[in-house]
């Protein structure tokens, strides 16, 4: 077992429940309909995301292509987030998810600075119902749903069906049979991460494309925005 | 939809750098000025700079608490990484190690005061070796966060802790200067303890330029983005101002041990041990910015 | 050993070895693994709570999904599609899932406003909805009242009803037809009315149902189809399954790249306005080669194969890539496979039709699946199915007078009217308004020559009392005397239906929660108002509105509907929000499957449904075979069976369009080419785009859709903005005939280099502090009063530059749309003085544009000039007359 | 204490309640709806000088202008500043939450029933938590707390005193003298800039008197706050998924 960790790795552990996540990229049609509902389910403020969809073009005229890759936290079975967290307020549940113990959590967010996938973010002060902020806030694979056995919201309105949810260590279960049977692959997996959310398949070139900083003038002037608001506000790296 | 609607902040920023530099000069003025102490016999020359030593060390400590608390999301729960121990965070360590060397600055100087000379050098000892840890556990804070490239190597520790070396006998140094309780062998100290750890910077820096160049491609892109936005943080601050002026000074023993050319020297090297920090924190994290 | 079955353990197991490595190829089992839920159930993620469930139909925009609002202490804090639900299959799109953000702004409009100020001044007094609803029939009931003194019901036409969303299931009709006015205006020509033109006389429907899930081959038409488009919900869902899960190949034309180009096989960018001409040069190819299906046309159309492929001659592919720049050999080779391919179908929509001469390109591209047998199959091209539902009775006979207004008699194909002649009617004087209600709609920023509708309505002797039912301060809105705020559609009644699925239902839009702080359903209003209107019921108008409240009259419309009452009636559908219930979905595959795991199957065929004999009794058999009965065309005789057909005058697909060429338009599809296809070479077009997460206008004020969408900069090819020196995100001037405006250069590689494309979504000068972007502006007026999230963690800057008020009006003389995409513009770089957000309009070229327009009508000089091949008897044209065809 | 100065005292009390109330009731009626003809009179004769000496001079305009285009003018702006879409929303839930008719409002009414009345609305959309209601709640319990003493029964007088301080305290303290001064510094007529003006300095006086000074800093604090804050729930611990 990984040491610093609460919960043992479950992928492909008989008798544990490892849940898990592909990403059908050929059917994600860019809805951002999983935005939305995740933003409605958690009451996520403006300014931070749960999970998001990547866009990028590429090619030339009349070549020209546009890729999107959904992004959200990817679960790992080796997450380096949790071993790092002083007060274990980020911790590793037996069926495989990452969550947040919010009443522990100072935010001194060395979670997030561990977390290669920038899944992680400080919750704002200001929300609209949810009481909680200051904190460090991400993806729980909808824990809340899926312990009453739904799936999570960005799955359940996905209209491409590109999300599909389940059970890795279930042999019949839809996602197990995809990552068994596609080709498929997870980001930066060469970070020793075992992240579970698994892409079917993106070429390498396009994921590296979607990675880049923004070039054009409407996504740098909107990361300009988004900088200058942030400047001067706390937990503000001091970027731009 | 255009191609990024999402972004993200760099999680840590100049409070973290700040708090680097500062806790890494307070351990090393610890361990200096109660060298003497722990080791008599030529380090007696340190022991004017013992209370100097002794009050940076406490002033730091005193700015450094509610410096990392301000920076916390959560101020009042300043002590759960105590309470709720996480033995594989850094952090953890590093706040149980901070309070425990504030104790020995604070007992140190109380037991000096009051005469009881038995406890000081348990403490001295102690109190270095906490010292000492500062730096390397803000260094492994920054070493074990495994998928930040930069920032994933045992270089990192080291260097933190070389350049706590030089920050504090500069810090000292400086001090000593101003105070001018100069003394030869105190300046032939505080001169080899310099040059020294300016000298290994150097050897570091180039170790460090190396690996960004020849380094994985978030090496590289974090090489790229310093050379773009910290061009002159790296050059002009660190490899200039923090390394190679403090060298020039300092390579000629009987030049580099004058008071003035010493604290000039210390001043120069403060400043590059702080901008190398800086630089070392925002080149690891901005390479994920937006990936 | 077992002496009855003589095989060893080890054979066993070498059996076992082997059929492990094909297990999953030897088929399906009956045993599933126990998926998660897809959804029908939501728990609080704060308090683990499960939340209380109440369906409805959304309407966000136009296509009614089905949803479930989820509400924690009886406030509404979720929506998620209805799982039931056959269009939308338990999933909303962005838009539906933050629709609930309306409910609760507080920038919503709670109670009547009366003007005070001048018009757009923003001074109001607040009233109640009985004062308001006083009001609102004293100036109703002065029109009644002069209608009977001058004893003239034209009068009462005076009366005018106009919006732009009418989801009320007739209760519009219902109320201006009580009152004896048939001024009602509808949005349908700034919207698609062309494509609907070019359908509705070709096979009767007004749009497609496509089979996307069990095609092979789409052939897609300017339909962003994964954006917006219709149906963005459901066909973004079906045509994924097809693309992806039936390895369908999708074609799609679009000279901008959204993100079905994204999805398509092959993108093509055509000259804005040439889609006719690929279709047509598409039919020459299958025709010539023989590709088509010849029974299909001899059996179900009004043509014949030779005469078609006379007619397609001029339409080569040579000919088609000089006018779109599509490449000849992909015209060819896309017919060959598209001919070839089965089944197959095309989907089109705002692209071809909004242009003047767009429902040529309509019937063009319709007829494609027509010659290739591709109608009413499986994978192909269906006709919609609906339910229908009528008003309760007794109902109001309809209105006596037609009215002329946004539906002028210059054009009688234009079955959708033509709203965006109102404005110049009545500034011309040939109409007149003496009570102008509104409703969904918001001229003064979704219309082109937006600029005119402002005028209009700032001008009270030609607009004398305007009162608007919306319940957000639109652009519009501000200029109302009136407001008698509705509700948002989570809190009303309505009966719905639309054919977004092949398996026709029944939805059901009611109150999810009481209306938010007692303010009251547009139905409620105008029950309200027309007791008013004829309080002792000597009008005879207040016998149609004898209901409680909105809820017991949609209660009494599910009533009649025929099959529903077995099932629980109006109380199943509050229950369960869609009828009937075909089955669930499947999680993995989404087709809607039965108890055993079996596809329930939607019908094919209509056409050929045989009639039953109680259809046929009384029914007459014209000589063309069309089965009449009452004046109209039930069905068709074909080959001795009586089938339902199609829905024209001859039960066939008449690709030969009679109603057509009455008025001098060629009965067949043909290309026109458009002034714009003729511009100067610095000259552009100028077109508008919808996005995946807003509406035209009622979207920007809602925060989850604001953050991922909020400027418009204009998107122009890396070409044509080097030619100007005009680099990524300068500051532009984007001139028009019209006008001009200020904004940003968007330069991408996913634009045609004569084009120019800016999105609508953006750019309002009214709809609350978010979409103005004004709490960033005057902290301390909009500070208090809002959601702190929106006070403090917006981070965008930018809320865009609005496009409509410098595109130049001019519509199509067949259908009456809106040429959306003909604008001819240039572009350069904003000079000395030019402020980001400028807009400068003129109203006198606006009128020009009017007037140019109408001379493209059958009744002006241009047609007969573009119509030469037309063989009629030019000089006796049909006279024009009100209400012919609308 | 001898009786007769108890009775004094009582009587004392009995006068200061109704007094208070009276003002209560007149900066509820103020904020809560627009003035009609009896407000305007009652404002131009018996309130006019008692106003002008608690600072609020009445405008020219109010007291000389025809009635009719007076109110007509006050509807105006009362309906531009209070109800009108980019108005100063005047719900303790919009203030709270951004949104109308969330917690806050039903936290209110509850307050109210508890107290024995019931919300009832006059026009659509309005709420428990209006500010001019509130204001009306804190009369109503001054005059109860005078009823009872009037009554003799002093138990019942201190559990409605009880009650009036703590929703002075609890509901009223935090925003409204903020809101306050914010509302009369965008203010159109003078009429309703210096009422607003007046309910804040009446609040403030009020809260003075109740609240010990740490808890009145706080409250001076919450007042000026920007943004909102938060205060940790206690369902922060089921939120963590444990």
């Amino acid at each position: 077992m990984p040491i610093g960790l609460q919960a043992e790795p479950s992928a492909g552990v008989a008798g544990k429940k490892r849940w898990a996540m592909v990403i059908d990229l050929r059917r994600c049609i860019g809805c951002m309909a999983c935005v939305a509902a995740c933003k409605a389910e958690y009451d996520v403020p403006l300014g931070v995301w749960r999970t998001i969809v990547k866009v990028k073009d590429t090619g030339q005229y009349p070549n020209t292509k546009r890729h999107f890759l959904p992004r959200l936290c990817n679960h790992c079975d080796n997450p380096p987030c949790v071993r790092n967290c002083p007060t274990e307020a980020t911790y590793k549940h037996e069926e495989g998810y990452v969550l947040q113990r919010y009443e522990r959590c100072i935010a001194c967010r060395t979670c997030m600075a561990a977390c290669p996938y920038n899944a992680r973010h400080v919750l704002p002060n200001s929300r609209t119902r949810v009481k909680i902020g200051g904190v460090v806030d991400k993806c729980t694979f909808c824990e809340h749903r899926v312990s009453n056995n739904l799936v999570p919201a960005c799955v359940q309105t996905c209209l491409g069906r590109s999300r599909i949810f389940g059970d890795l260590n279930d042999p019949n279960s839809e996602v197990h049979k995809l990552v068994g049977g596609m080709p498929t692959v997870t980001l930066k997996s060469e970070k020793g991460t075992k992240p579970q959310v698994y892409y079917i398949k993106p070429a390498q070139q396009i994921v590296n494309q979607i990675y880049s900083p923004p070039e054009s003038y409407a996504a740098k002037s909107d990361a300009e925005a988004f900088y200058r608001h942030n400047k001067g506000r706390q937990f503000f790296g001091g970027v731009l | 939809m255009f191609e990024y609607m999402n972004f993200h902040i760099a999680p840590w920023g100049w409070e973290l750098s700040v708090y680097f530099f500062l806790i890494g000069t307070a351990g090393m003025a610890y361990a200096l000025a109660t060298a003497p102490v722990m080791f008599g016999g030529r380090f007696e020359a340190l022991r004017p700079l013992q209370l100097p030593g002794l009050v940076l060390a406490f002033v730091i400590v005193l700015i450094c608490g509610p410096l990392l608390i301000h920076d916390l999301g959560q101020p009042m729960r300043f002590l759960y990484p105590i309470l709720y121990f996480h033995w594989t965070s850094p952090l953890s360590w590093g706040s149980l190690f901070l309070l425990m060397f504030a104790a020995c600055v604070v007992l140190f100087w109380w037991f000096d005061r009051a005469g009881n000379t038995a406890p000081l050098k348990p403490l001295a000892i102690i109190g270095s070796l906490l010292g000492l840890s500062m730096p390397l556990y803000t260094g492994n804070d920054l070493m074990v966060q495994t998928t930040r490239e930069v920032w994933a190597t045992p270089w990192i520790p080291v260097l933190f802790v070389v350049l706590s070396v030089t920050s504090g006998a500069a810090a000292l140094a400086v001090i000593g200067m101003i105070r001018k309780t100069d003394d030869a062998d105190a300046s032939k100290i505080l001169h080899a303890v310099m040059l020294s750890g300016v000298a290994t910077t150097l050897f570091l820096f180039l170790g460090l330029l190396l690996s960004f160049l020849y380094g994985s491609e978030e090496m590289q892109l974090g090489w790229h983005i310093l050379n773009d936005q910290f061009a002159m943080q790296v050059w002009l601050l660190t490899l200039v101002v923090g390394i190679l002026a403090p060298l020039a000074l300092l390579v000629r023993p009987d030049i580099g041990r004058r008071p003035q050319i010493l604290a000039v020297a210390g001043i120069a090297s403060l400043i590059g041990a702080y901008a190398f920090r800086e630089v070392i924190l925002v080149a690891g994290q901005l390479p994920q910015l937006y990936y | 050993m077992n002496k009855h079955f003589p095989v060893s353990r080890r054979g066993f197991l070498k059996l076992g070895g082997s059929t492990a490595a094909i297990a999953g190829s030897l088929g399906a089992t009956r045993l599933h693994a126990m998926e998660q839920d897809q959804g029908g159930k939501d728990f609080s993620p704060v308090t683990g709570k499960e939340r209380q469930a109440v369906p409805y139909t959304c309407m966000v925009c136009n296509i009614e999904d089905g949803g479930i609002a989820y509400i924690e202490d009886g406030r509404i804090v979720k929506l998620e599609g209805n799982p039931d639900h056959p269009g939308n299959r338990g999933k909303l799109c962005a838009k539906g899932n933050s629709g609930f953000l309306h409910v609760y702004d507080p920038d919503r409009i709670m109670t009547p406003l009366l003007r005070t100020g001048k018009r757009g001044e923003s001074k109001w007094k607040r009233i109640s909805y009985d004062e308001a609803t006083t009001i609102l029939a004293s100036k109703l009931r002065e029109v009644i009242d002069r209608s009977i003194k001058e004893n003239d019901p034209a009068i009462r036409n005076e009366i005018v009803f106009k919006w732009g969303r009418n989801r009320t299931g007739g209760a519009v009709h219902r109320f201006m037809h009580a009152m004896g006015s048939n001024a009602m205006v509808n949005h349908t020509n700034i919207c698609e009315s062309s494509k609907k033109v070019g359908l509705e006389p070709s096979w009767g429907p007004d749009i497609e149902s496509c089979d996307w899930t069990n095609t092979k081959y789409a052939l897609v038409f300017g339909a962003n189809v994964l954006e917006t488009a219709y149906f963005h919900n459901p066909n973004a869902q079906r045509l994924v399954d097809g693309v992806v899960g039936n390895k369908a190949k999708l074609v799609y034309f679009d000279p901008r790249m959204g993100n079905t180009a994204a999805l398509a096989d092959e993108w093509f960018a055509p000259y804005p306005g040439t889609d006719g001409a690929i279709a047509l040069a598409i039919a020459q190819v299958i025709m010539n080669e023989k590709l088509y299906d010849d029974a299909f046309i001899r059996t179900w159309t009004n043509v014949t194969p030779e005469q078609l492929i006379e007619h397609l001659k001029p339409y080569t592919p040579e000919f088609a890539e000089k006018e779109s720049g599509v490449p000849a050999k992909d015209i060819r080779r896309i017919a060959r496979e598209f001919a070839t391919t089965k089944p197959a179908t095309t989907f089109s929509y705002r692209g071809p039709a909004k242009h003047v001469y767009g429902s040529y390109q309509e019937a063009a591209i319709h007829m494609l699946n027509v010659i290739t047998g591709n109608v009413e199959k499986k994978g192909g091209y269906c006709l919609p199915r609906g339910m229908n539902f009528n008003q309760p009775s007794p109902k109001p006979p309809a209105a006596k007078v037609p009215s002329a207004l946004g539906a002028p008699p210059q054009y009688p194909l234009a079955s959708h009217a033509v709203s965006t002649h109102m404005p110049y009617q009545i500034m011309k004087g040939e109409e007149k308004v003496a009570v102008y209600m509104t409703y969904y709609d918001n001229p003064v920023y979704t219309y082109p020559s937006s600029h005119v509708w402002d005028a209009l309505l700032k001008d009270e002797k030609l607009i004398p009392f305007y009162c608007s039912f919306s319940p957000y301060m639109s652009e519009t809105a501000e200029l109302a005397d009136l407001i008698i705020p509705d509700t948002t559609y989570l809190e009303r009644n309505d009966p719905e239906s639309m054919p977004s699925d092949l398996r026709p239902w029944l939805g059901i839009r009611q109150q999810v929660i009481k209306p938010l702080g007692g303010t009251q359903e547009w139905r409620d209003t105008i029950i309200q108002t027309m007791h008013k209107v004829d309080p002792d019921g000597s009008l005879g108008m207040k016998q149609y509105f004898a209901f409680k409240n909105g809820e017991e009259w949609v209660r009494a419309q599910f009533d009649g509907i025929p099959g529903l009452k077995e099932d629980g009636g109006y109380d199943y559908l509050k229950k369960h929000g869609v009828w009937p219930k075909y089955g669930s979905v499947d999680p993995v595959t989404a087709k809607i499957v039965d108890k055993n795991g079996e596809e329930v199957q939607p019908e094919f065929g209509l056409h050929m449904k045989e009639l039953s004999a109680a259809d046929m009794d009384g029914a007459t058999i014209a000589d063309n075979g069309a089965i009449k009965k009452g004046g109209k065309t039930i069905g068709v005789r074909i080959n001795g069976k009586n089938m339902a057909g199609f829905g024209t005058p001859s039960g066939k697909i008449e690709l030969w369009k009679a109603s057509y060429v009455k008025y001098g338009f060629n009965p067949l599809p043909v290309y026109k080419r458009l002034a714009s296809r003729d511009k100067k070479p610095d000259e552009l077009v100028l077109t508008t785009f919808k996005v995946n997460v807003h509406t035209q206008s009622r979207t920007a004020s809602l925060k989850y859709l604001a953050e991922l969408y909020h400027k418009n900069p204009a998107w122009i090819n890396p070409k044509t903005a080097a030619a100007r020196g005009i680099k990524d995100g300068d500051l532009i001037r984007v001139t028009s005939s019209v006008g001009y405006m200020v904004t940003r250069a968007h330069v991408t590689e996913g634009i045609h280099p004569d084009v120019v494309a800016i999105s609508t979504a953006c750019g309002h000068s009214a709809y609350g502090r978010l979409a103005q972007l004004k709490q960033k502006e005057k902290v301390a007026e909009w500070a208090l009063g809002g959601d702190p999230d929106i006070d403090h963690n917006v981070w965008w800057d930018d809320k865009g530059v609005h496009p409509n008020s410098i595109i130049k009006l001019a519509v199509d003389p067949i259908g009456g749309s809106q040429g959306w995409y003909d604008t001819v513009i240039t572009v350069t770089k904003a000079q000395a003085g030019d402020k980001y957000g400028d807009v400068k309009s003129s109203l006198e070229v606006s009128i020009k544009d009017y007037e140019e327009t109408l001379r493209f009508a059958y009744t002006g000089d241009i047609h007969k000039a573009n119509h030469k091949e037309v063989q009629i008897d030019w000089d006796h044209l049909p006279e024009p007359h009100v209400g012919a065809g609308h | 204490m001898t009786l007769e100065m108890k009775k004094a005292e009582t009587a004392k009390m009995i006068e200061e309640n109704r007094a208070q109330a009276g003002i209560f009731t007149l900066l509820g009626r103020t904020l809560e709806y627009e003035a009609d003809e009896a407000f305007l009179e009652l404002l131009r004769t018996t309130l006019r000088e008692p106003l002008a000496e608690a600072g609020v001079e009445l405008p020219d305009d109010l007291l000389h202008g025809p009635s009719a285009e007076v109110l007509e003018h006050l509807a105006v702006e009362f309906t531009g500043l209070f109800v009108a879409p980019g108005a100063i929303s005047p719900y303790a839930s919009v203030f709270e939450t951004g949104a109308m008719a969330q917690e806050p409002s039903s936290r209110v009414n509850h307050w109210y029933t508890e107290a024995g009345f019931e919300f009832r609305r006059m026009l659509s959309g309005e709420f428990p938590d209006h500010v001019g209601t509130m204001l009306g709640f804190v009369a109503a319990l001054y005059s109860a707390e005078a009823d009872c003493l009037e009554r003799g029964d002093d138990v019942a007088a201190e559990e409605t005193k009880v009650r009036r301080e703590r929703f002075l305290l609890e509901e009223v303290g935090g925003w409204v003298p903020g809101w306050c001064r914010i509302a009369a510094s965008v203010a159109g007529h003078p009429f309703y800039e210096r009422m607003l003006d007046l309910t804040g300095r009446v609040l403030w006086e009020e809260l003075s008197m109740i609240a010990p000074p740490r808890r009145l800093r706080e409250l001076s604090d919450l007042n000026a706050r920007r943004p909102a804050r938060l205060e940790s729930s206690p369902e922060f611990r089921k939120a963590s998924g444990l």
